[in-house]
């Protein structure tokens, strides 16, 4: 997909459900001030108020709905589409590289492609993106490369180039660390009053970790412009999100904070979108961070390391397979007849294609320069440091001296 | 006696301590129904049932604060960290609660337990998998430090580790995990925290290592020893802290030479101790400066480049060829 | 007040209100299971329940929610009563001698001397406590003694010597630290099933710190008997409690992990005293976690080096000067006839004299021994440290020497 | 050129970098509002408003990890860790974020910003709040580390730390704070981080101190200078990471025996590192082993004793004779 044409996506509408009203007995300010109780505790209870879920396709495809069907134009559903194709013949791809010898340990997508197209489809160039690890499928559509990513994943570190015009930040591998960078980096947006807003992901393992509901509150009390996707998929490693909270959904999780929420469907695109339109608005509006719990499903293995059969039953993953994001957007699309299928052959077709060209690109730029990684660690190479990095090169000379 | 890996020697000091006493519990992400990543804890679940190996929440620094608090009841927790680079996010609990409970409490509430972590690099691992940063755990005060180098040892270290009334930090070198097979006595040996071992005696110069890096090492000394002639000791130090400095000062004083290698890195480093404690206690024996083949002061680099950053064996030659050389 | 009789409370009827209930929408398991979508998401919105305020009795001492007023024994309440009177002589005293140079800077609790006793009201001997830094209140009445805790804020190690029969952790001045040692200590006490339970408390910022969230999450998971207190007193350091969340009020923050919640009025003896006792009632049936928002003001200084001047109205601490929850219960034992002015100045003197004997002991064990620095590093010290404790003990000696 | 305590030299420093760089800002717990527990950023809210002068909510780790990110955006923040201890709450943004983004980006995002913080003992403060690890942050790739140990160059080096395209960590002595007064040129001095300076010169023995520890070191330089006839040549380290390697070893070089003095744990600390160095560079000027007058590998003492736990000007007396006396 060129890439100029990426951050040009449709006006969204109609717009989310109004989350923050919903939640509001959550998010609305303190209004009573000393010398009154800071905290008037005189009524029985507090009411608070409910949090809106998100299904605007069902799984075989129909409108569920309509008052929330995204009015998009057909050449935008078509985009939307094939950046999904595109992130699962890439993963589809990667993990053949991976069991030929040829890509290292890497955390397949499968199954996430509606959740990772539509948290981004509402941002712009100039807007920030801070994902998790299992993100190829958002990050391919903001510019990233093919062959970077195969680069990256395959222990290369130019894999790690920001593509220029790219304003995004590396993925993390430190579960939920990129979340409280993303929030510094809307604090610092906010304050550089440049509109921008930052989308950061993570998934229903990573919410356990205290940096997620400090960077909650950090976020909250700033009102900074960012949205919280949780990509809920089920799992953390082995681990069942059932075992991993005490509560019964993620969504609740933001509200404690005064962040409003909203539970979508992961695997309806649709949903998505219009979430994330409604979700980034706010944030546009400076009307502070939303949280989102997209509830989706790995299809695939945690990493390429990973065997799931050890903890879940294959009837469990057939099932999520009759949920399929990509076969349920399909069918929509096909009864809008927007699509038809020669042209999803030849949509298909393209993308591997694409993908191809991009592992070829890889197999070129794949040359590990061991030279290099004194480089970036300072500006300036301190002197004890130029002195190691001496060491260090008479030992790479030697070693090719010895070859 | 049977033939282990690292993997399944830890594997049996974990179920043979399990057995021996219920108060030991296992925790940590994913080492019950799915037996750890490295499969450490494989099996332990079906044995010891829920209660005592215990899948957490994704959290290390609970998974620590937790493990104290237990201990404090009287348990004996071994906590999993799955990577040593993740152990930053504990480092709060660490230091603040595992490492000062029995002090703060004036011996009241002991803390009788055990940090388990894979550290090191040489598997081809994505960012923060392949951190050495046991000097950070030496530089703490109440904590031991503590790191097999083969399968025999680990399996008798991890026994002494949980056995020990104190914090114990365990550090785990994952290239060794499933790297060669040795024999395995079929009862525990005793060992004792705080003691080296000298895996080979020599004249001519001392070879300290620990953790995986004992592999370059002693190939290093073969080569060493069969090529150039040198008559290498070899000190695995198993303990980092405390440290068995008097083993090292008897070494290096009938020796007059040294190389130590880690592959954390360099700046303030175990190396940097070894240095600073034969300095104070072989001072007149040294006849060169001591050498340090460590990891540099940089980031682990990606993993195609990672074994130029790993200490090998030729780089341990060269250092120890350029300290005989001094004079 | 004799140690033996403490933990020997009467048994408080009526319960509490049934929290459990009222926020069940948060703490109900899951139900659906595989092959089912683990998540339903069809349902428009997820209704939050509510969450209860309880007061008991209202700031002129009257009752305003009779239905839970704990029916207590006289005895029972003047037990109660003293015991908040001893905690602000404390205070005061400590003050006193912290002007005078007798003692180091300290943490004054006064104004929260309702949520401090009532917090560990319904605990048994064999429960645990692990308390913050401002807890003087809560620590007596568990069997500290005066002069112990006067050693400790006056920099002395015995201080930290816990009493023979006291199971608490020594209070921990690291923020939220104290909160997952305890949820351990309720891991622990679970597993050996001797049906003990753990009360924490920790303040209105301590709630910002991950760690917080962090066991919250873990003791839901575990079904760990807990109860989390949080004594919101408005401030930490200067910092309003306002801009220390997003969110109107605090009670909020566990029920995104599955922890029933409610507020309470913390200057409130009576409801703090209910509603502890459902909590911990809650515990010790197995039930799980519960958290408490208690709604306090530090009525005092952060700590003795701290100026609030610079940051808050004197006008704010006159109007809850009004609200003095020790002031409020007496109105309320007065007009009961359980107490009598005469009886008020009783028991005013002899707590005095309390802690002046208390602040004998202490001036008779005040003596610092540096020599046991090294002694409770290790069961057995190993010998790097006994070279290192030879050094400093020849160091002591040759400063004897000198002096 | 106006006399002043430390605390009012750092206030100046951030003031005159506030105003002269818009970029910077300062953030943390009770810094605005308040001006900081110790008052070093008084005033600077009404100067430079709430969008610049940041009070946060009470976690550590969140503080530091969006500092990296609105460094990230173009911004220059210097956050406050209220008392050095509670940097191990922030050791995993620190060492996963702020020490790392450079290199992970690539270089496109560096992290230009500072994180302030007191350190040491000797104010009588409660558990906690007396701690020195700046081996911690040493022994981390990818930070600076400086510690002033006056008004006047606490200044020049604080303006240096914040004008530093790389992350730096800046440990306030705070026992130092209000202790003296002295000049404090109007404009701000040029300083380099990484380098040391040579506060006297001397023939006989360095001392190398830096922070609060330049104090009794050099009270007892007088006492050995006045009343033992010992020329010492002291130096003050200033730069922790990187150091300052050529100065220590001239010095070295020069004088053949040094003794360092620092207050954190012993155990892989920064004199260890030192001694690796001079071990490394100055091994044949050696005339005896470099002595460590360092904080011991226990917990920091409660404050009744804590003057027995920091090294003070007769243990260093001491380990300067007895360096002396060694033959
Ligand atoms: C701080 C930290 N702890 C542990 C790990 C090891 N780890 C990698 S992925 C993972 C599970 C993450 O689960 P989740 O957040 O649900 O994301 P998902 O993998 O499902 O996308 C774990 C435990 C890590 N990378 N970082
Ligand atoms: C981890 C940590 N960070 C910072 C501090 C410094 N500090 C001590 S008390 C305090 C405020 C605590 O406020 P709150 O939790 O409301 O409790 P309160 O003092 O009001 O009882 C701070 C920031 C600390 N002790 N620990
Ligand atoms: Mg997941
Ligand atoms: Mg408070």
């Amino acid at each position: 997909m060129p890439k100029d044409t990426i951050h040009q996506t449709q006006k969204v509408t109609p717009s989310a459900p109004e989350i923050a009203v919903k939640s509001s007995q959550f998010s609305r300010r303190p209004t009573i001030t000393p010398p009154k109780p800071r905290r008037d505790i005189s009524t029985p209870s507090i009411a608070l108020g409910e949090i809106p879920n998100l299904q605007i396709l069902n799984e075989k495809g129909e409108v569920s709905d309509p008052a929330h069907e995204p009015k998009l134009e057909s050449a935008e559903h078509l985009k939307i589409y094939r950046a999904m194709i595109l992130a699962r013949k890439l993963d589809t791809r990667m993990l053949t590289m991976q069991r030929q010898g040829e890509m290292g340990t890497f955390a397949p997508g499968m199954g996430q492609e509606a959740t990772q197209v539509g948290q981004i489809y509402p941002l712009l160039q100039k807007d920030w993106f801070s994902p998790s690890y299992r993100s190829f499928g958002a990050q391919l559509w903001r510019g990233w490369t093919i062959e970077g990513l195969m680069l990256l994943w395959n222990g290369y570190a130019d894999g790690f180039n920001i593509p220029d015009g790219v304003n995004d930040l590396p993925f993390s591998i430190v579960i939920g660390s990129q979340v409280a960078t993303a929030t510094g980096v809307a604090m610092g947006l906010k304050r550089q009053k440049d509109n921008a807003v930052v989308v950061t992901n993570f998934g229903d393992g990573a919410i356990s970790q205290g940096i997620i509901g400090e960077s909650f509150n950090f976020a909250a009390v700033d009102k900074a412009p960012i949205v919280f996707v949780c990509e809920n998929n089920g799992y953390a490693i082995s681990m069942p999100v059932q075992k991993q909270t005490g509560a019964d959904f993620l969504a609740g999780r933001s509200l404690g904070y005064g962040i409003p929420s909203m539970r979508v469907d992961g695997n309806d695109i649709l949903a998505m979108i219009v979430a994330m339109n409604g979700a980034v608005d706010r944030a546009r509006r400076g009307e502070g961070p939303t949280f989102l719990e997209a509830v989706t499903y790995r299809m695939s293995l945690h990493t390429t390391a990973d065997d799931p059969k050890v903890y879940r039953k294959d009837e469990e993953v057939e099932y999520w397979k009759t949920r399929c994001p990509i076969a349920r957007y399909e069918k929509y699309l096909i009864n809008k007849d927007l699509l038809s299928i020669e042209a999803i052959e030849k949509i298909a077709t393209e993308c591997e294609q694409e993908v191809l060209a991009g592992r070829e690109r890889f197999r070129e730029l794949a040359k590990a320069n061991p030279r290099v990684v004194f480089d970036y660690m300072y500006q300036t190479l301190p002197a004890e440091l130029q002195e190691q990095k001496q060491e260090y090169l008479n030992k790479l000379d030697r070693k090719e001296t010895d070859q | 006696m049977p033939q282990m890996n690292m993997a399944e020697s830890l594997n049996l000091a974990l179920d043979e301590c399990m057995n021996a006493d219920e108060r030991v519990c296992i925790m940590g992400e994913d080492i019950a129904v799915n037996g750890g990543v490295f499969r450490i804890t494989k099996g332990l679940l079906e044995k010891y049932g829920e209660d005592r190996v215990i899948d957490t929440p994704l959290a290390e620094n609970a998974i620590i604060g937790t493990a104290v608090g237990m201990a404090i009841t009287g348990l004996k927790p071994v906590a999993e960290i799955q990577f040593s680079g993740f152990t930053m996010q504990a480092f709060d609990q660490i230091e603040q609660n595992m490492a000062r409970y029995r002090n703060r409490s004036r011996g009241r509430y002991p803390v009788p337990m055990v940090l388990r972590t894979p550290y090191g690099g040489g598997i081809r691992a994505v960012e923060h998998h392949s951190e050495s940063r046991e000097a950070y755990w030496a530089h703490t005060p109440g904590l031991k430090v503590v790191i097999p180098s083969g399968p025999r040892n680990a399996r008798s270290l991890l026994n002494a580790a949980i056995n020990d009334p104190d914090p114990v930090i365990f550090y785990e070198p994952k290239a060794v995990y499933r790297a060669y097979r040795e024999d395995v006595p079929d009862e525990p040996e005793a060992i004792e925290i705080g003691k080296a071992q000298v895996v080979r005696t020599g004249s001519d110069i001392t070879l300290i290592a620990y953790g995986a890096m004992m592999r370059p090492t002693l190939e290093a000394t073969e080569d060493l020893v069969d090529l150039h002639n040198v008559d290498v000791e070899v000190i695995d130090l198993l303990s980092i802290s405390p440290m068995d400095t008097q083993t090292l000062v008897d070494s290096v004083s009938k020796t007059g030479r040294c190389v130590i290698v880690h592959e954390g890195p360099r700046n303030c480093g175990i190396a940097a101790e070894i240095i600073a404690r034969l300095n104070e206690k072989a001072f007149e024996h040294l006849e060169a400066p001591v050498n340090r083949v460590t990891g540099y002061d940089i980031h682990f680099p990606h993993f195609q480049v990672e074994q130029h950053y790993l200490p090998d064996p030729d780089t341990i030659i060269q250092a120890v060829k350029q300290t005989l050389a001094y004079e």
